[in-house]
Protein backbone atom coordinates (compact mmCIF):
# COMPACT_ATOMS: atom_id res chain seq x y z
CA UNK A 1 0.00 0.00 0.00
CA UNK A 2 0.89 3.57 -0.75
CA UNK A 3 0.21 7.13 0.87
CA UNK A 4 -1.20 9.65 -1.05
CA UNK A 5 -2.30 13.37 -0.18
CA UNK A 6 -5.72 14.69 -2.28
CA UNK A 7 -6.54 17.85 -2.49
CA UNK A 8 -10.07 18.79 -1.83
CA UNK A 9 -12.09 21.97 -2.32
CA UNK A 10 -15.63 23.78 -1.91
CA UNK A 11 -18.42 21.38 -0.81
CA UNK A 12 -15.67 18.53 -0.95
CA UNK A 13 -13.62 20.04 1.50
CA UNK A 14 -16.92 20.89 3.31
CA UNK A 15 -17.95 17.34 3.46
CA UNK A 16 -14.72 15.61 4.42
CA UNK A 17 -14.03 18.58 6.43
CA UNK A 18 -10.39 19.10 5.35
CA UNK A 19 -8.80 20.46 2.17
CA UNK A 20 -6.17 17.53 2.48
CA UNK A 21 -6.73 13.75 3.02
CA UNK A 22 -4.37 11.14 2.62
CA UNK A 23 -5.62 7.68 1.33
CA UNK A 24 -4.01 4.12 1.30
CA UNK A 25 -4.12 2.71 -1.83
CA UNK A 26 -2.14 -0.12 -3.75
CA UNK A 27 1.00 0.40 -5.42
CA UNK A 28 0.60 0.57 -8.34
CA UNK A 29 -3.18 2.80 -8.03
CA UNK A 30 -5.04 4.45 -10.31
CA UNK A 31 -7.57 7.34 -10.36
CA UNK A 32 -9.95 4.92 -9.34
CA UNK A 33 -8.29 3.78 -6.36
CA UNK A 34 -7.40 6.87 -4.79
CA UNK A 35 -11.76 7.78 -5.34
CA UNK A 36 -12.56 4.37 -4.22
CA UNK A 37 -10.34 5.21 -0.98
CA UNK A 38 -12.03 8.01 -0.30
CA UNK A 39 -15.48 6.94 -0.82
CA UNK A 40 -14.68 5.17 2.46
CA UNK A 41 -14.01 7.51 4.27
CA UNK A 42 -16.48 10.09 6.52
CA UNK A 43 -17.93 12.45 4.13
CA UNK A 44 -17.10 10.11 1.49
CA UNK A 45 -20.49 9.98 0.34
CA UNK A 46 -20.62 13.55 -1.28
CA UNK A 47 -18.38 12.01 -4.15
CA UNK A 48 -20.35 11.22 -7.35
CA UNK A 49 -20.11 8.45 -9.20
CA UNK A 50 -17.71 9.45 -11.64
CA UNK A 51 -15.71 12.63 -9.81
CA UNK A 52 -13.60 14.85 -11.64
CA UNK A 53 -10.14 13.90 -10.70
CA UNK A 54 -7.10 15.99 -11.66
CA UNK A 55 -3.34 14.90 -11.74
CA UNK A 56 -0.66 17.20 -12.09
CA UNK A 57 -3.19 20.05 -12.16
CA UNK A 58 -4.83 18.72 -15.54
CA UNK A 59 -8.23 16.92 -16.08
CA UNK A 60 -7.67 13.04 -16.42
CA UNK A 61 -9.68 10.64 -17.82
CA UNK A 62 -9.98 7.34 -17.79
CA UNK A 63 -7.98 4.58 -15.74
CA UNK A 64 -4.69 6.60 -15.07
CA UNK A 65 -1.81 5.76 -12.97
CA UNK A 66 -1.05 8.03 -10.15
CA UNK A 67 1.98 7.70 -7.43
CA UNK A 68 3.27 9.82 -4.89
CA UNK A 69 4.98 12.72 -5.45
CA UNK A 70 1.59 13.65 -7.79
CA UNK A 71 -0.48 16.70 -7.36
CA UNK A 72 -4.05 15.07 -6.78
CA UNK A 73 -6.86 16.72 -6.59
CA UNK A 74 -10.65 15.90 -6.98
CA UNK A 75 -12.66 18.56 -8.36
CA UNK A 76 -16.26 19.55 -7.54
CA UNK A 77 -18.56 20.46 -10.13
CA UNK A 78 -16.99 23.70 -11.40
CA UNK A 79 -19.04 26.98 -11.22
CA UNK A 80 -16.52 30.46 -12.61
CA UNK A 81 -17.76 32.78 -14.42
CA UNK B 1 -1.52 38.44 -26.85
CA UNK B 2 -2.70 36.67 -24.23
CA UNK B 3 -2.68 37.51 -20.37
CA UNK B 4 -4.54 35.29 -18.27
CA UNK B 5 -4.74 35.41 -14.20
CA UNK B 6 -6.78 34.35 -11.12
CA UNK B 7 -7.05 37.86 -8.78
CA UNK B 8 -8.10 38.46 -5.27
CA UNK B 9 -8.03 42.23 -6.58
CA UNK B 10 -10.79 44.25 -8.13
CA UNK B 11 -11.25 43.68 -11.88
CA UNK B 12 -10.49 46.87 -13.94
CA UNK B 13 -12.24 46.27 -16.85
CA UNK B 14 -10.99 49.69 -18.36
CA UNK B 15 -7.80 48.65 -17.75
CA UNK B 16 -8.70 45.35 -19.72
CA UNK B 17 -9.90 47.18 -22.62
CA UNK B 18 -6.61 49.06 -22.62
CA UNK B 19 -4.54 46.33 -22.89
CA UNK B 20 -6.00 44.42 -25.62
CA UNK B 21 -6.93 47.05 -28.10
CA UNK B 22 -3.57 48.08 -30.48
CA UNK B 23 -3.82 50.27 -33.91
CA UNK B 24 -4.22 47.10 -35.80
CA UNK B 25 -7.29 46.20 -33.99
CA UNK B 26 -10.62 46.97 -35.13
CA UNK B 27 -13.05 45.42 -33.05
CA UNK B 28 -12.85 45.02 -29.43
CA UNK B 29 -15.24 43.07 -27.11
CA UNK B 30 -15.37 42.74 -23.20
CA UNK B 31 -17.47 40.37 -21.32
CA UNK B 32 -18.23 40.64 -17.93
CA UNK B 33 -19.69 38.87 -15.04
CA UNK B 34 -21.16 40.39 -12.04
CA UNK B 35 -22.54 39.40 -9.07
CA UNK B 36 -26.77 39.98 -9.33
CA UNK B 37 -29.62 39.92 -6.73
CA UNK B 38 -31.00 36.43 -7.22
CA UNK B 39 -30.37 33.34 -7.89
CA UNK B 40 -32.59 30.02 -8.04
CA UNK B 41 -35.17 32.38 -6.68
CA UNK B 42 -33.57 33.21 -3.41
CA UNK B 43 -32.35 36.87 -2.76
CA UNK B 44 -28.44 36.78 -2.82
CA UNK B 45 -26.68 39.25 -0.86
CA UNK B 46 -22.99 38.30 -2.05
CA UNK B 47 -21.03 35.30 -3.50
CA UNK B 48 -17.66 33.69 -2.15
CA UNK B 49 -15.42 32.43 -4.97
CA UNK B 50 -12.90 30.15 -4.49
CA UNK B 51 -10.62 28.06 -6.84
CA UNK B 52 -8.27 25.75 -6.81
CA UNK B 53 -5.62 28.40 -7.54
CA UNK B 54 -2.47 27.00 -9.21
CA UNK B 55 -4.89 24.54 -11.52
CA UNK B 56 -7.27 27.62 -12.43
CA UNK B 57 -4.87 29.69 -13.67
CA UNK B 58 -3.18 26.92 -15.94
CA UNK B 59 -6.52 25.57 -16.66
CA UNK B 60 -7.54 29.39 -17.84
CA UNK B 61 -4.44 29.84 -19.62
CA UNK B 62 -4.71 26.90 -21.68
CA UNK B 63 -8.22 27.87 -22.72
CA UNK B 64 -6.69 31.31 -23.75
CA UNK B 65 -3.99 29.62 -25.85
CA UNK B 66 -6.96 27.28 -27.39
CA UNK B 67 -8.78 30.21 -28.49
CA UNK B 68 -5.97 32.18 -29.64
CA UNK B 69 -5.75 29.44 -32.20
CA UNK B 70 -8.61 29.76 -34.40
CA UNK B 71 -8.05 33.22 -35.63
CA UNK B 72 -4.93 35.33 -36.00
CA UNK B 73 -4.36 37.98 -34.22
CA UNK B 74 -6.33 37.76 -31.15
CA UNK B 75 -5.22 40.12 -28.48
CA UNK B 76 -6.64 38.48 -25.05
CA UNK B 77 -7.01 39.50 -21.22
CA UNK B 78 -8.91 37.39 -18.61
CA UNK B 79 -8.94 37.83 -14.96
CA UNK B 80 -11.27 35.81 -13.02
CA UNK B 81 -11.41 37.06 -9.51
CA UNK B 82 -11.56 34.77 -6.38
CA UNK B 83 -13.00 36.05 -2.64
CA UNK B 84 -15.77 37.36 -1.32
CA UNK B 85 -17.89 39.68 -3.72
CA UNK B 86 -20.70 41.90 -3.44
CA UNK B 87 -23.79 42.78 -5.17
CA UNK B 88 -22.81 44.17 -9.17
CA UNK B 89 -19.05 43.07 -8.61
CA UNK B 90 -17.23 41.77 -11.16
CA UNK B 91 -16.70 37.87 -11.34
CA UNK B 92 -14.61 37.61 -14.48
CA UNK B 93 -13.45 39.54 -17.01
CA UNK B 94 -13.11 38.90 -21.02
CA UNK B 95 -11.14 41.12 -23.17
CA UNK B 96 -10.37 40.26 -27.11
CA UNK B 97 -9.70 41.90 -29.66
CA UNK B 98 -8.92 41.50 -33.14
CA UNK B 99 -8.96 43.41 -36.60
CA UNK B 100 -12.69 42.45 -37.67
CA UNK B 101 -15.44 41.44 -34.97
CA UNK B 102 -16.59 38.00 -35.56
CA UNK B 103 -13.29 36.87 -34.66
CA UNK B 104 -13.54 38.97 -31.55
CA UNK B 105 -16.91 38.35 -30.73
CA UNK B 106 -16.50 34.51 -30.61
CA UNK B 107 -13.43 33.81 -29.09
CA UNK B 108 -15.08 36.31 -26.55
CA UNK B 109 -18.05 33.26 -26.21
CA UNK B 110 -15.76 30.63 -27.03
CA UNK B 111 -13.84 31.52 -23.80
CA UNK B 112 -16.83 32.01 -21.28
CA UNK B 113 -17.99 28.76 -22.22
CA UNK B 114 -14.79 26.65 -21.72
CA UNK B 115 -14.10 28.77 -18.68
CA UNK B 116 -17.59 27.61 -17.25
CA UNK B 117 -16.75 24.14 -18.02
CA UNK B 118 -13.66 23.63 -17.20
CA UNK B 119 -11.81 26.27 -14.86
CA UNK B 120 -11.91 24.64 -11.00
CA UNK B 121 -13.16 27.76 -9.71
CA UNK B 122 -16.72 27.64 -6.95
CA UNK B 123 -19.04 29.72 -5.36
CA UNK B 124 -20.87 29.94 -2.53
CA UNK B 125 -23.87 31.94 -2.29
CA UNK B 126 -24.79 33.75 0.45
CA UNK B 127 -28.60 34.82 1.20
CA UNK B 128 -30.45 37.48 2.81
CA UNK B 129 -31.26 34.83 5.66
CA UNK B 130 -27.87 34.05 6.41
CA UNK B 131 -27.59 31.05 5.02
CA UNK B 132 -24.74 30.14 2.71
CA UNK B 133 -24.54 27.65 -0.63
CA UNK B 134 -22.23 26.21 -2.94
CA UNK B 135 -23.67 26.35 -6.56
CA UNK B 136 -23.69 23.33 -8.60
CA UNK B 137 -24.55 24.13 -12.48
CA UNK B 138 -24.50 20.23 -12.94
CA UNK B 139 -27.87 20.06 -11.48
CA UNK B 140 -28.90 23.13 -12.20
CA UNK B 141 -29.96 24.78 -8.82
CA UNK B 142 -27.85 24.78 -5.47
CA UNK B 143 -26.80 22.15 -3.22
CA UNK B 144 -26.60 21.34 0.56
CA UNK B 145 -23.60 23.30 1.66
CA UNK B 146 -21.85 21.88 5.19
CA UNK B 147 -22.65 24.25 7.99
CA UNK C 1 -33.96 49.93 -20.63
CA UNK C 2 -33.18 50.76 -23.88
CA UNK C 3 -31.03 54.37 -24.65
CA UNK C 4 -29.28 55.20 -28.35
CA UNK C 5 -27.41 57.98 -29.51
CA UNK C 6 -25.48 59.37 -32.31
CA UNK C 7 -23.19 61.21 -30.91
CA UNK C 8 -20.37 63.66 -31.96
CA UNK C 9 -18.80 63.50 -28.40
CA UNK C 10 -16.01 61.23 -27.47
CA UNK C 11 -17.46 57.50 -26.51
CA UNK C 12 -17.41 56.89 -22.61
CA UNK C 13 -17.52 53.03 -22.45
CA UNK C 14 -16.73 52.99 -18.98
CA UNK C 15 -20.33 55.03 -18.03
CA UNK C 16 -22.11 52.43 -20.39
CA UNK C 17 -21.13 49.60 -18.83
CA UNK C 18 -22.40 51.11 -15.44
CA UNK C 19 -25.26 52.24 -17.36
CA UNK C 20 -26.72 48.83 -18.64
CA UNK C 21 -25.14 46.58 -15.07
CA UNK C 22 -27.87 46.53 -12.88
CA UNK C 23 -28.47 44.43 -9.02
CA UNK C 24 -30.51 42.06 -11.41
CA UNK C 25 -27.98 41.48 -14.10
CA UNK C 26 -25.26 38.82 -14.18
CA UNK C 27 -23.92 39.36 -17.39
CA UNK C 28 -22.22 42.49 -19.09
CA UNK C 29 -21.22 42.87 -23.01
CA UNK C 30 -19.65 45.43 -24.71
CA UNK C 31 -18.73 46.03 -27.81
CA UNK C 32 -16.21 48.53 -29.31
CA UNK C 33 -15.80 49.37 -32.83
CA UNK C 34 -12.42 51.15 -33.04
CA UNK C 35 -10.40 52.98 -36.14
CA UNK C 36 -7.65 50.69 -37.04
CA UNK C 37 -4.56 51.45 -39.03
CA UNK C 38 -4.77 49.40 -42.27
CA UNK C 39 -7.54 48.51 -44.13
CA UNK C 40 -8.07 46.64 -47.57
CA UNK C 41 -4.19 47.10 -47.58
CA UNK C 42 -3.99 50.89 -47.14
CA UNK C 43 -2.23 52.78 -43.78
CA UNK C 44 -5.51 54.60 -42.39
CA UNK C 45 -4.64 57.56 -40.47
CA UNK C 46 -8.15 58.44 -39.42
CA UNK C 47 -11.73 57.50 -40.48
CA UNK C 48 -14.46 60.62 -40.89
CA UNK C 49 -17.71 59.19 -40.06
CA UNK C 50 -20.74 60.86 -41.15
CA UNK C 51 -24.27 60.06 -40.67
CA UNK C 52 -27.77 60.77 -42.10
CA UNK C 53 -28.38 62.00 -38.45
CA UNK C 54 -32.43 62.19 -37.92
CA UNK C 55 -32.48 58.86 -39.45
CA UNK C 56 -29.65 57.09 -38.27
CA UNK C 57 -30.64 58.13 -34.70
CA UNK C 58 -34.55 56.59 -35.49
CA UNK C 59 -33.16 53.27 -36.79
CA UNK C 60 -30.72 52.61 -34.00
CA UNK C 61 -33.12 52.82 -31.96
CA UNK C 62 -35.40 50.72 -33.46
CA UNK C 63 -32.72 48.08 -33.92
CA UNK C 64 -32.39 48.11 -30.26
CA UNK C 65 -36.10 48.00 -29.65
CA UNK C 66 -36.20 44.59 -31.97
CA UNK C 67 -33.37 43.57 -30.27
CA UNK C 68 -34.95 44.05 -26.37
CA UNK C 69 -37.86 41.75 -27.81
CA UNK C 70 -36.23 38.52 -27.93
CA UNK C 71 -35.32 38.36 -24.53
CA UNK C 72 -37.17 39.53 -21.26
CA UNK C 73 -34.79 41.95 -18.85
CA UNK C 74 -32.48 43.59 -21.21
CA UNK C 75 -30.44 46.51 -20.44
CA UNK C 76 -29.30 48.15 -23.57
CA UNK C 77 -26.95 51.43 -24.44
CA UNK C 78 -25.47 51.87 -27.91
CA UNK C 79 -23.64 55.08 -28.71
CA UNK C 80 -22.69 55.57 -32.59
CA UNK C 81 -20.22 58.80 -32.80
CA UNK C 82 -19.77 60.14 -35.89
CA UNK C 83 -17.25 63.48 -36.87
CA UNK C 84 -13.04 62.53 -37.12
CA UNK C 85 -11.78 59.88 -35.53
CA UNK C 86 -8.14 59.28 -34.62
CA UNK C 87 -6.65 55.76 -34.71
CA UNK C 88 -7.77 53.79 -31.59
CA UNK C 89 -10.94 55.84 -31.27
CA UNK C 90 -14.35 54.42 -30.37
CA UNK C 91 -17.04 54.83 -33.22
CA UNK C 92 -19.47 52.44 -31.63
CA UNK C 93 -20.08 51.24 -28.85
CA UNK C 94 -22.63 48.62 -27.47
CA UNK C 95 -23.43 47.44 -24.28
CA UNK C 96 -25.59 44.77 -23.34
CA UNK C 97 -26.86 43.13 -19.38
CA UNK C 98 -28.82 40.66 -18.82
CA UNK C 99 -29.25 37.88 -15.83
CA UNK C 100 -27.68 35.40 -18.18
CA UNK C 101 -24.90 35.29 -20.40
CA UNK C 102 -26.80 33.97 -23.53
CA UNK C 103 -29.23 36.46 -24.27
CA UNK C 104 -26.86 39.38 -23.06
CA UNK C 105 -23.86 37.87 -26.18
CA UNK C 106 -26.32 37.22 -28.37
CA UNK C 107 -27.77 40.53 -28.62
CA UNK C 108 -24.82 42.50 -28.46
CA UNK C 109 -24.52 40.57 -31.96
CA UNK C 110 -27.71 41.36 -33.29
CA UNK C 111 -26.82 44.83 -32.59
CA UNK C 112 -23.39 45.52 -34.12
CA UNK C 113 -24.73 43.23 -37.17
CA UNK C 114 -27.89 45.03 -37.70
CA UNK C 115 -26.52 48.25 -37.00
CA UNK C 116 -24.02 47.96 -40.01
CA UNK C 117 -26.64 46.37 -42.64
CA UNK C 118 -29.27 49.25 -41.63
CA UNK C 119 -27.93 52.26 -39.99
CA UNK C 120 -27.46 55.07 -42.36
CA UNK C 121 -23.98 56.16 -41.16
CA UNK C 122 -20.67 56.44 -44.06
CA UNK C 123 -17.05 56.36 -43.63
CA UNK C 124 -14.41 57.94 -45.20
CA UNK C 125 -11.26 56.93 -44.82
CA UNK C 126 -8.19 59.16 -44.97
CA UNK C 127 -4.65 57.42 -45.98
CA UNK C 128 -0.95 58.27 -44.99
CA UNK C 129 -0.56 59.81 -48.68
CA UNK C 130 -3.33 62.14 -48.02
CA UNK C 131 -6.17 60.30 -50.37
CA UNK C 132 -9.82 59.67 -48.69
CA UNK C 133 -12.08 57.76 -49.77
CA UNK C 134 -15.31 56.42 -48.61
CA UNK C 135 -16.05 52.85 -47.83
CA UNK C 136 -18.73 50.51 -49.26
CA UNK C 137 -18.98 47.41 -48.28
CA UNK C 138 -21.20 45.96 -50.57
CA UNK C 139 -18.06 45.63 -53.03
CA UNK C 140 -15.52 44.73 -50.30
CA UNK C 141 -13.34 47.27 -51.15
CA UNK C 142 -13.29 50.81 -50.74
CA UNK C 143 -14.80 53.11 -54.05
CA UNK C 144 -13.26 56.12 -55.89
CA UNK C 145 -14.51 58.92 -53.94
CA UNK C 146 -15.10 62.52 -55.69
CA UNK C 147 -11.65 64.44 -54.84
CA UNK D 1 -45.12 67.89 -62.75
CA UNK D 2 -43.99 68.38 -59.44
CA UNK D 3 -40.85 69.28 -57.36
CA UNK D 4 -39.34 67.16 -54.77
CA UNK D 5 -36.03 67.92 -52.10
CA UNK D 6 -34.21 64.36 -51.66
CA UNK D 7 -31.93 64.95 -49.26
CA UNK D 8 -28.56 63.16 -50.56
CA UNK D 9 -25.07 61.51 -48.37
CA UNK D 10 -21.40 60.90 -48.71
CA UNK D 11 -20.68 59.46 -51.58
CA UNK D 12 -23.63 60.34 -53.32
CA UNK D 13 -23.84 63.84 -51.87
CA UNK D 14 -20.64 64.21 -53.58
CA UNK D 15 -21.36 62.97 -57.33
CA UNK D 16 -24.39 65.24 -57.24
CA UNK D 17 -21.84 67.97 -56.11
CA UNK D 18 -24.92 68.80 -53.24
CA UNK D 19 -26.54 67.22 -50.41
CA UNK D 20 -29.91 68.47 -51.36
CA UNK D 21 -31.17 68.24 -55.02
CA UNK D 22 -34.76 69.00 -56.70
CA UNK D 23 -35.88 66.72 -58.75
CA UNK D 24 -39.56 67.30 -61.60
CA UNK D 25 -41.77 64.39 -60.87
CA UNK D 26 -44.96 63.17 -62.36
CA UNK D 27 -48.24 63.87 -59.91
CA UNK D 28 -48.26 61.06 -57.88
CA UNK D 29 -45.24 59.99 -58.05
CA UNK D 30 -43.18 57.05 -57.28
CA UNK D 31 -40.20 56.46 -55.49
CA UNK D 32 -38.88 54.61 -58.93
CA UNK D 33 -39.33 58.43 -60.61
CA UNK D 34 -37.56 60.15 -57.82
CA UNK D 35 -34.60 57.91 -59.02
CA UNK D 36 -35.21 57.85 -62.58
CA UNK D 37 -35.13 61.72 -62.18
CA UNK D 38 -32.23 61.84 -60.77
CA UNK D 39 -30.31 59.56 -62.48
CA UNK D 40 -31.04 61.94 -65.48
CA UNK D 41 -28.49 64.92 -63.59
CA UNK D 42 -25.06 65.17 -63.55
CA UNK D 43 -23.87 62.92 -61.59
CA UNK D 44 -26.44 60.35 -61.71
CA UNK D 45 -24.46 57.56 -62.45
CA UNK D 46 -23.18 57.06 -59.38
CA UNK D 47 -26.36 55.59 -58.55
CA UNK D 48 -26.67 51.97 -58.48
CA UNK D 49 -29.66 49.92 -60.32
CA UNK D 50 -32.07 49.99 -57.12
CA UNK D 51 -30.24 52.14 -54.95
CA UNK D 52 -31.79 52.20 -51.37
CA UNK D 53 -34.51 55.02 -50.78
CA UNK D 54 -35.75 56.33 -47.34
CA UNK D 55 -39.07 58.06 -47.25
CA UNK D 56 -39.77 59.87 -43.40
CA UNK D 57 -36.54 58.14 -41.92
CA UNK D 58 -37.72 54.78 -42.95
CA UNK D 59 -36.32 51.73 -45.94
CA UNK D 60 -39.17 51.62 -48.21
CA UNK D 61 -39.42 48.13 -50.91
CA UNK D 62 -41.35 48.19 -54.12
CA UNK D 63 -43.30 51.25 -55.69
CA UNK D 64 -43.85 53.69 -52.67
CA UNK D 65 -45.49 56.65 -53.44
CA UNK D 66 -44.10 59.63 -52.95
CA UNK D 67 -45.75 63.34 -52.51
CA UNK D 68 -44.05 67.07 -51.97
CA UNK D 69 -43.85 67.57 -47.80
CA UNK D 70 -42.31 64.04 -46.81
CA UNK D 71 -38.60 64.10 -46.13
CA UNK D 72 -36.76 61.95 -49.17
CA UNK D 73 -33.20 60.57 -48.80
CA UNK D 74 -31.31 58.25 -51.54
CA UNK D 75 -29.10 56.30 -49.43
CA UNK D 76 -25.20 55.12 -50.43
CA UNK D 77 -24.35 52.09 -49.03
CA UNK D 78 -24.17 52.12 -45.46
CA UNK D 79 -21.02 51.71 -43.56
CA UNK D 80 -21.48 51.91 -40.04
CA UNK D 81 -19.25 50.31 -37.06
Amino acid sequence: MNQLQVLLFASYADAFGASTVTVAVPDPATVADVVGALRSLPGGDVLPEAPLVAVDRRYTRGPVAVHAGQEIAVIPPVAGG
Amino acid sequence: MIRTAITDQAINAAALLEEVTSDATGATTLFLGTVRDVNDGRAVTGIEYSAYTAMAAEELQRIAEEASLRFDGLRIAVEHRVGTLALRDVSVAIAVAHARRAPALETSRFIIEALKQRVPIWKREQYVDGDRQWVDPTTQHVSAAAP
